[in-house]
């Protein structure tokens, strides 16, 4: 039992983090703003629910903590997309065009 | 080497520095409040590592818990970013104005229209 | 493990943050800055983990809160300075 | 540190603006580290929140790029470099990092951690100090909060002519159905939670002043979202002045009925039937005064802000 929870909070948070990092790679690789946003706004979410829910395992029922966890991941799923979303349209909006090797304004 | 075991100071120094190279160098008054800004983080954080003793942990009482960094620091420090905020707030105000009345926030150019003035 | 994936969240702050210094454009740096934040959250919620302590969680809450108020009131402020003219023409 | 360099070399304001909110975000993960969790809590509210949007307010009235010229940059570097120097000197003296027995430690500080359990009666240390042991502090801070704010009321709420006022005032985002939804959404928990932040400061990290901001950014994130004008009807001025008046009042009544009590100025121990509860009472009372003039302190700062930047893009337009 111990084991296999162990096993099983390494996976969520070794999976989280890896993500996250190849998320990070592909907004600081990738050649225009579009791209970047698709790296960063998916991985963000998915890697941070996977850490979050590492640590919900680490948590050994602390209701407390656990409830807080559950918010936090409950923003970061309402919040980020929001952003992200209102992030491409204002940039959509300002004439910023999806090209691939496009000169940068 | 002791001075190696000091590196928050060294830190502090070049924070400090690098703010207060801000508001002398630059010329916008909007740049020398943000310039303001970092020196006053740099106090903080000199303050904040000053508390910090190794091996404690934050100072909340719990009952199998013995060593707590110092929370007096803690207390300054907070009161002191929220009076910075309201006085960086009245600072950006007279900038505002400034603006509004001088039509500029440069420095040298404001010294201008005095100048001209007179 | 939990130290492993400290790392992998550094790292990746780091990576952003060269995306923010290296722009080029504003949004870019906007969602260098969206990035830093998220990646904060999960740092701070780790660290509390890490050092035994975790009823700190308030804080990552505060800074995912803080986070999305701050990149949205960057978008409205920079996007109403360009799309103003095109609204009071309509 | 090397983000604090890179602020100090763009040009680009807006930028820099941005650069100072990670600086903020980064500064308050230090604290984090150094154990200052409530130090944290105030820095990741204040800096990165309040402060950067305060920033971008002044940057739309004031223009975005600053000129190239730079007259003082030999003598600034002069300068800093002597400065760092004797810095540098001075610190020498200074104690290792992390050292138990560095002179800050060995005063009041142990008194605080080992009696304030007794005395208070709260785990939060922070919270204690800040409100019981330094509780004339804390009033003399609040009572400065309270100045600024009339300052800005003072210098930016002076209108030219009348007719201009709340014509198109901070436009609601229209456009944008999912933020608007969104929001309405996160509003009510996040003025929960700064309840929450409020009342069980005496317990973890938290108190009157992050729950004022965090209330404020609530309020804040309503009006970039749904127009000024809709949130002044909601959140009338008047009231928000009076309000602010009104915190500094509680924090001055609360000293002054233990004095009328004979004890000393904020000295809690008479409000309860015993000292400890006195303190809690006291605390509490105090840490609500807090909450709320720093809560309307922000607000009156930033819809002062605000309906700068409108009338101003009015007057161009």
């Amino acid at each position: 039992m111990e084991g296999f929870w162990f096993v099983l909070t390494s996976v969520f948070l070794i999976s989280g983090a890896f993500l996250i990092f190849t998320g990070a790679v592909g907004v600081l690789r990738f050649p225009d703003f579009y791209t970047r946003m698709h790296a960063s706004s998916l991985t963000d979410t998915m890697g941070s629910g996977l850490i979050l829910t590492g640590c919900l395992l680490l948590a050994d029922h602390e209701w407390l903590v656990m409830a807080k966890l559950v918010m936090i991941f409950l923003f970061l799923l309402l919040t980020g997309p929001t952003a992200n979303h209102a992030l491409v349209k204002a940039a959509l909006h300002s004439g910023l065009k999806p090209k691939l090797g496009a000169e940068p304004s | 080497m002791s001075w190696l075991a000091q590196y928050n100071y060294w830190v502090v120094i070049v924070l400090m520095m690098t703010g207060f190279y801000i508001v002398i160098a630059s010329g916008n008054l909007v740049k020398k409040l943000m310039g303001l800004t970092i020196f006053q983080t740099s106090v903080f954080i000199l303050y904040i590592s000053m508390g910090k003793v190794r091996g404690g942990t934050a100072p909340i009482l719990e009952p199998d818990i013995d060593l707590y960094s110092n929370p007096l620091p803690h207390v300054l420090i907070l009161t002191a970013i929220v009076v910075g905020i309201a006085t960086t707030a009245l600072g950006l105000a007279l900038v505002v104005r400034i603006k509004e009345s001088y039509g500029t926030v440069e420095e040298a150019e404001i010294q201008q229209k005095d100048n001209d003035q007179c | 493990m939990i130290s492993a994936t400290i790392v992998a969240v550094l790292v990746s702050m780091l990576l952003a943050l060269v995306r923010a210094f290296m722009g080029p454009s504003f949004y870019d740096r906007v969602l260098a800055v969206n990035m830093f934040g998220t990646k904060t959250v999960l740092l701070i919620a780790l660290l509390g983990f890490l050092s035994g302590r975790p009823d700190f969680l308030d804080i990552a809450l505060i800074y995912a809160l803080i986070n999305f108020i701050s990149v949205i009131a960057i978008l409205r402020y920079f996007e109403y300075s360009n799309r103003k003219s095109s609204i009071q023409e309509t | 540190m090397s983000v604090a360099i890179a602020v100090a070399r763009t040009r680009d304001l807006f930028a820099a603006t941005m650069l100072t909110g990670i600086y903020s975000l980064l500064s308050a993960g230090f604290f984090v580290v150094m154990d200052a969790v409530d130090v944290a809590f105030t820095e990741a509210a204040v800096g990165a929140g309040i402060s950067t949007l305060l920033m971008l307010t002044t940057l739309k009235l004031t223009g975005q790029y600053e000129s190239s010229s730079r007259p003082l940059q030999r003598i600034a570097l002069v300068v800093i470099s002597v400065t760092a120097g004797l810095l540098f000197y001075g610190f020498l003296d200074m104690p290792i990092f992390g050292d138990p027995a560095a002179p800050i430690h060995q005063h009041v500080a142990p008194r605080y951690i080992q009696h304030s359990a007794e005395e208070v009666g709260m785990p939060n240390i922070v919270t204690s100090v800040l409100a019981s042991y330094r509780g004339y502090d804390t009033f003399g801070e609040t009572v400065v909060i309270f100045t600024a704010g009339i300052g800005v009321l003072a210098l930016l709420s002076y209108v030219r002519s009348r007719e201009d006022v709340s014509q198109a005032a901070l436009a609601p985002m229209q456009p944008h159905i999912i933020l608007r939804i969104v929001s309405k959404i996160l509003i009510p928990p996040i003025l929960l939670f700064a309840l929450y932040v409020q009342f069980h400061g005496d317990y973890g990290p938290g108190g009157g002043f992050q729950a004022g901001v965090i209330f404020a950014a609530a309020i804040i994130l309503y009006a970039m979202i749904f127009g000024l004008d809709v949130t002044l009807k909601v959140v009338n001025p008047a009231v928000i002045q009076f309000l602010a008046a009104l915190g500094v009042l509680i924090y001055a009544s609360v000293g002054i009925v233990s004095l009328l009590s004979g004890h000393a100025f904020l000295d809690y121990s008479v409000l309860g039937h015993d000292a400890v509860h006195g303190q809690h009472w006291g605390i509490l009372i105090v840490e609500l005064g807090v909450g709320i003039t720093v809560a309307s302190v922000m607000l009156v700062i930033f819809f002062n802000f605000s309906s700068r930047v409108d009338k101003n893009q009015d007057s161009h337009s």
